[in-house]
C-alpha cells in the first residue's frame, strides 16, 4: 500500500507535530519560589460582660509587599457594640430617671442597682500602613486611619522612623502620631457639670461663654446645627529594640500623649447626694480638664527556649490627671509539634484613680473645677487570664483565645457617704473574650 | 572616539578599583556533591553569595541568580551561594521552592561568613579571575540587580 | 515509582532511571548538581507518569478510558486530548488510513507472544468492522465513538512523552541532557565539550544485549520501530507486530526494526511507524523523506 | 513631672542601648530564631490590636506598645 504524496509527509509531520507540543506545560513546573503576595489575617472576636457590654468584632488584616519592597497593611474593623454600661450615678434606695439634655429619651434603674445606660453602636474602622526602606538601615513606616460610630469620628496620621544600628543588633525608633476627634453626643452634648434637673434645652451660645469654656469652641463653626465637640492629640514614641543573644530580644519605649480639647464623656453624669444621708437629690455631668498629658514606659522581653518561646512585657503608665498604673504581662507559647501551639497568658493591671474621680458630689459644697464618677478613672485592679491555641489548617493557620477578664475596684469606699455605704459603689466586672482566627497567604 | 570615553571611564573608574585588592579567602565546604572549594574556581568570575532559608530578600535574589547562571555560566561565572543554617530541614524546603541551577556549599558553622565578615543577610562577594576579592555587597534589592550585573560583566571581560 | 540517581562511571554526568509507560526510562544530565539532577529527574518521571495515567489504556478512569466505554454516546475531552486527537487525525489522513488509532482492537486476536496461535481470517474481519478513524465523529472538542470500537494512543504516547518532558526540562535547565524512554529519546545539545552523545541502537537480533552500532547525536530526537521485543513465530514465518488497519494482518517483509532522527520524538517515531507499514518500502519511503535513518533488515 | 521624667527615660534608653553594645555579638547569620515569626514583637497584630481596642476602653491607661492607629468613642 503506497502512500499519498510521500515526500510531503515530512514537512505536514513537522506542521502537525509543532502544534500538538505547542499545547502549554503544566503549572507544575512554573515554581520559581515566588513569595505569594497576599498575607491575609482574618479575626473575630467575640467579647461579653456579664450584664453589660457585649461586642462583636470582625477584623481583616491584608499585607502585601509591593514591588520596589514597601510592604503595605490594610485593616478593616467592624465593631458592634450592645448592652448597658454604668452612667456613673450611685445606687439609692429608691428608683431613678434619668434623662437626656434634649430631653430626648429616658431611662429607670430600679432602686439598689448600679444604673446603667443602654449602649448600642456600630464602629467602622479603616486603616492603612506603609512600610519601605529609606536605605539599608533605614524603614519609614507612615500610617492611616479612620474611624466612624453614629457619635464619633477619628481621624489619625502617624510616621515612625526606624534606624538600625550595631550591625542590626540594635533599633531605635522614633514616631509622631496626630489624632482628631470630633465627638457628636448622641441627644446633644450637655454642659459640663450642669444639673440634669436644668430644664432641657440646649443652652444659648452667650451662656457657655460665661463657663471657662474657650478653646473648643472655637472647632464649632455653627454649633446650632452640629453639636459637635473635637479634640485632638499628638503622640511622640522613642524607643530601642535590642538583640540580647540568639534567643533573646528585647524592646523599651517611651511614649507621650498631649491630648487636649472635649475630654470629657458625654454620658457620664455624678450623683448630687446630702452630704450625710448620702441620698441622691440630683445629678450633675461630669467635667474632665480639657488637656492629658500622659507617658508610657513599655518594656517587653522575648526569650525562646528550645522552640518554646517566653513574652513578657511591663508596662508603666502615668499621666497628669494624677493616674499611674503597672501593667504585666506574660505569655508563653509552648510547641506541641506539627505547628500546634498551646498559649496560656497572665495579664495583671492595677492603677490608682484620677485626682478628680469622686463617686458623687455633695449638695451644698462648691462645685469642683472637674469631677467624674466614671468607675474607668477610679482606683482598681484588673487580671485576665487565657489560652491560646493554634494550628495548621488547610494551608493556612488556625488560631483560637479564650480569656477571662475580672476587674475589681474598692466596692465599700471610705468616703461612701451615709447610705451609699450600704450598696456596692464598684461592682466587679466580668468579661469574657473569644477570639477565632485564621491567617493565609495567597 | 566612543573607545576613548569609554577608557576615561575606566581610568576614571581605575584608582578604585586597583588597589586594596585583597585575596579572597578559601574555604571549604560541604557540597551536594562533595567539597566546595573557592580554589577550585581559580581563573572564573565568582560570585559568592551568603544566605539562609528564614531570611527573605535571600529569597528573593535566587530566582535572579538563577538568572545570571544562565546568563553568564559558560562565559566564566561560577555562582557559589553558602548556606548558613543551623539546620538543613528548612533548607531543603527553599531549596525545592526555589530551584538553584548553581553552586550550594554548607556552612552550619558560619566560618566562612566570619572569614567573609558577612555584615547582614544576604550577603555577596565578587571575586576576579585571580582570586582577587573585587566587590561587597549587602542586602538583595530589585534596584541592586543592574550595577552588579555591570560588574560581572565587567569582570568578566578582564 | 521507583526513581534512583546515579553518577556516570565517568562521574561528569547522572544518570536517572525510572519506569514509566512500561519501559525502563532514563535521564542523562550533563554539570548539575546532585540535588539539581534529582529535581530534574522528577519533573521527567513526573510528566511521563502524568502522560501515561492519562493515556493508557490499561488504566481505568482516564479519558481514554471515558472514550472507550462511552458506548456510542459523545465525551467531551480536555484541550491536551483534543490536539492529540487532531494529531491522530492529521496522520491518518497522511498516511492515507496505515496509521489508525482505532486499530488497536485487533490486539484481542493478535497476541504476539511465543506460541501464540495465528487468529482466523473470519476473526479479524469480525474484528476489523470495529476499525477506522473514518468511522468516529471528532468534532474538537466532542468525540463519538461507535459502540464496540476503541481508541488506543499507545502509538504516539510515548513519542508524545518524550517530548513534553524534554521541554519541560529544556524550561529548567540550560544543562545538556539525554531523555530516553525505551528507546525513544531526545537529546537538548551537545556535551559541554562540545562533542554529541553516543547511542548505542540494539541488535534486534539479539535484544538488551548487543548493539547494532553507535550514533552520535548532537541534538534532536531519536524513536525506533521493530519488533525485536514483539514478534510471533508461526511455522517458520515471522510476523511483526505492526498489523495493516486495512487488512487486519501484520505487515509483510518489514525491516526488523527503523531508527529515524528528526528534531522531535514525536516525528521521528511517527516516520518510523509509516516506514514500517510500509513493508518492503520503508527505505524507499525513508529515503524519499530525505531524514537520517537506520534500518536493520530482517535478512537475518 | 513631664521633665522630671524625661531624663530618667532618656538615660534609661542610653543605658540600654550601651549595655546592648557591650553583650556578645549575635552574628547576622545567627539570627535565624530572631527571624522567626513567632519571635517578633508583635507576633500577631489582630490579637495586639482588638487587645488594646478592649484595654483602651475598660482602663484609664492607654498605649505604650506604638503609636496611631486612631481612637474610639469608647472612652
Amino acid at each position: 500500500m503506497q502512500l499519498n504524496r510521500p515526500q510531503s509527509i515530512r514537512a505536514a509531520l513537522a506542521a502537525a507535530t509543532c502544534s500538538v507540543l505547542a499545547h502549554p506545560l503544566p503549572l507544575q513546573a512554573q515554581g520559581n519560589g515566588e513569595e505569594r503576595a497576599w498575607d491575609v489575617r482574618g479575626g473575630l472576636l467575640f467579647y461579653q460582660e456579664t450584664d453589660r457590654i457585649q461586642i462583636v468584632e470582625p477584623v481583616i488584616n491584608a499585607s502585601k509587599t509591593l514591588q520596589d519592597g514597601t510592604l503595605l497593611t490594610l485593616r478593616g474593623v467592624a465593631d458592634t457594640i450592645t448592652g448597658a454600661s454604668p452612667n456613673g450615678a450611685t445606687p439609692t434606695a429608691v428608683a431613678q430617671t434619668f434623662t437626656s439634655p434634649s430631653g430626648g429619651s429616658s431611662y429607670t434603674t430600679p432602686a439598689g442597682e448600679t444604673p446603667l445606660r443602654d449602649v448600642k453602636d456600630l464602629r467602622l474602622s479603616l486603616s492603612a500602613e506603609w512600610e519601605r526602606e529609606l536605605s539599608r538601615m533605614v524603614r519609614n513606616t507612615l500610617g492611616a486611619g479612620i474611624s466612624h460610630e453614629s457619635d464619633f469620628l477619628s481621624l489619625s496620621l502617624s510616621d515612625t522612623l526606624k534606624r538600625d544600628f550595631n550591625n542590626r543588633q540594635t533599633t531605635l525608633a522614633a514616631g509622631l502620631a496626630l489624632t482628631l476627634d470630633t465627638i457628636s453626643a448622641e441627644g446633644g452634648t450637655p454642659t459640663e457639670l450642669q444639673l440634669l434637673s436644668t430644664p432641657a434645652a440646649v443652652p444659648p451660645p452667650d451662656a457657655e461663654e460665661e463657663d471657662e469654656e474657650e478653646d473648643e469652641e472655637e472647632d464649632e463653626d455653627g454649633d446650632d446645627d452640629d453639636d459637635g465637640k473635637s479634640k485632638n492629640s499628638v503622640e511622640l514614641l522613642l524607643g530601642v529594640t535590642q538583640i540580647l543573644s540568639r534567643h533573646t530580644l528585647t524592646q523599651l519605649n517611651y511614649t507621650l500623649s498631649v491630648g487636649s480639647g472635649y475630654l470629657t464623656d458625654p454620658y457620664k453624669i455624678l450623683s448630687v447626694v446630702d452630704g450625710v444621708t448620702g441620698e441622691t437629690l440630683d445629678y450633675r455631668y461630669e467635667k474632665r480638664p480639657d488637656s492629658r498629658t500622659s507617658q508610657n514606659l513599655n518594656w517587653r522581653l522575648n526569650h525562646q527556649f528550645n522552640e518554646d518561646v517566653l513574652y513578657l512585657g511591663y508596662r508603666f503608665f502615668w499621666d497628669d490627671w494624677g493616674l499611674t498604673s503597672h501593667t504585666m504581662d506574660v505569655k508563653y507559647r509552648s510547641e506541641l509539634g506539627n505547628g500546634l501551639y498551646l498559649q496560656p497568658h497572665l495579664r495583671l493591671y492595677q492603677q490608682s484613680g484620677a485626682d478628680f474621680f469622686r463617686h458623687s458630689l455633695v449638695e451644698g459644697e462648691p462645685l469642683p473645677a472637674y469631677a467624674s464618677a466614671d468607675l474607668r478613672l477610679g482606683e482598681m485592679r484588673s487580671t485576665t487570664l487565657g489560652i491560646k491555641l493554634g494550628m495548621p489548617l488547610g494551608g493556612g493557620e488556625f488560631s483560637l483565645r479564650l480569656e477571662q477578664m475580672r476587674q475589681e475596684g474598692e466596692s465599700h469606699p471610705s468616703d461612701a457617704i451615709g447610705i451609699q455605704q450600704h450598696y456596692d459603689l464598684y461592682p466587679t466586672l466580668n468579661a469574657s473574650i473569644i477570639q477565632l482566627g485564621y491567617r493565609f497567604t495567597f | 572616539m566612543r573607545r576613548l570615553t569609554a577608557q576615561l571611564f575606566l581610568l576614571l573608574l581605575a584608582p578604585l578599583n586597583v588597589h586594596a585588592l585583597d585575596a579572597a579567602p578559601d574555604f571549604s565546604l560541604a557540597g551536594f556533591d562533595g567539597p566546595i572549594t573557592l580554589s577550585a574556581h581559580r581563573g572564573k568570575v565568582v560570585y559568592l553569595d551568603f544566605w539562609a532559608s528564614w531570611c527573605a530578600p535571600c529569597r528573593r535574589s535566587f530566582p535572579w541568580m538563577n538568572q545570571l547562571q544562565e546568563r553568564y555560566g559558560d562565559k566564566g561565572l561560577a555562582i557559589i551561594a553558602v548556606n548558613l543554617d543551623k539546620q538543613r530541614e528548612l533548607t531543603n524546603d527553599f531549596l525545592s521552592a526555589t530551584r538553584p541551577t548553581f553552586t550550594i556549599a554548607f556552612d552550619p558553622e558560619g566560618s566562612s561568613a566570619e572569614a567573609y565578615q558577612v555584615m547582614g543577610m544576604p550577603s555577596s562577594y565578587l571575586i576576579d579571575r585571580n582570586g582577587k576579592l573585587h566587590t561587597r555587597h549587602l542586602g538583595f534589592r530589585e534596584q541592586d540587580k543592574a550595577a552588579l550585573e555591570q560588574q560581572i560583566e565587567g569582570l568578566l571581560a578582564q | 515509582m521507583r526513581r534512583e540517581l546515579v553518577a556516570a562511571a565517568s562521574g561528569d554526568y547522572w544518570i536517572g532511571r525510572f519506569t514509566a509507560m512500561a519501559s525502563p526510562c532514563e535521564l542523562l544530565l550533563e554539570l548539575a548538581e546532585h540535588h539539581e539532577a534529582q529535581r530534574l529527574l522528577t519533573i521527567a518521571a513526573d510528566e511521563a507518569q502524568r502522560i501515561e495515567q492519562k493515556y493508557s489504556r490499561y488504566r481505568d478512569h482516564n479519558i481514554v478510558y471515558h472514550i472507550n466505554h462511552a458506548t456510542g454516546l459523545p465525551v467531551t475531552v480536555d484541550e491536551e486530548s483534543g490536539r492529540l486527537l487532531d494529531y491522530a487525525e492529521q496522520l491518518y489522513r497522511l498516511s492515507g488510513g496505515l496509521f489508525d488509532i482505532t486499530a488497536g482492537v485487533l490486539r484481542k486476536v493478535w497476541r504476539f507472544e511465543p506460541g501464540s496461535p495465528l487468529p482466523t481470517p473470519g476473526q479479524v474481519a469480525q474484528l476489523l468492522r470495529h476499525v477506522g478513524w473514518e468511522k468516529v465523529q471528532w468534532h474538537s472538542p466532542e468525540i463519538t465513538l461507535p459502540a464496540g470500537m476503541e481508541l488506543d494512543l499507545g502509538g504516539i504516547g510515548k513519542e508524545y512523552a518524550v517530548d513534553r518532558a524534554a521541554a519541560l526540562l529544556s524550561a529548567e535547565t540550560s544543562a545538556s541532557f539525554v531523555l530516553n524512554f525505551g528507546g525513544d529519546l531526545f537529546i537538548n545539545k551537545p556535551r559541554h565539550n562540545g562533542k554529541p552523545w553516543q547511542i548505542a541502537v540494539d541488535d534486534p537480533t539479539d535484544t538488551g544485549k548487543k548493539s547494532a552500532g553507535l550514533l552520535a547525536i548532537r541534538s534532536g530526537a531519536l524513536a525506533t520501530s521493530g519488533d525485536a521485543r514483539r514478534h510471533l513465530l508461526h511455522q517458520g514465518k515471522r510476523y511483526g507486530h505492526i498489523l495493516d488497519p486495512h487488512t487486519g494482518w501484520p505487515v509483510v517483509n518489514a525491516p526488523r526494526s527503523i531508527t529515524v532522527h528528526a528534531p522531535s520524538c514525536m516525528e521521528a517515531g511517527m516516520l518510523a511507524t509509516l516506514a514500517m507499514l510500509q513493508g518492503e518500502g520503508a527505505g524507499e519511503f525513508l529515503r524519499a523523506q530525505a531524514v537520517p535513518h537506520w534500518i536493520i533488515d530482517h535478512a537475518a | 513631672m513631664k521633665t522630671r521624667l524625661l531624663l530618667p527615660v532618656t538615660l534609661g534608653l542610653l543605658a540600654l542601648t550601651l549595655t546592648g553594645c557591650s553583650l556578645g555579638e549575635v552574628k547576622p547569620w545567627d539570627r535565624d530564631l530572631l527571624a522567626q515569626e513567632k519571635m517578633q514583637l508583635v507576633v500577631d497584630p489582630l490579637e495586639s490590636y482588638l487587645d488594646e481596642h478592649i484595654y483602651f476602653s475598660k482602663e484609664a491607661s492607654f498605649g505604650g506598645q506604638g503609636i496611631g492607629g486612631g481612637g474610639c468613642g469608647c472612652n
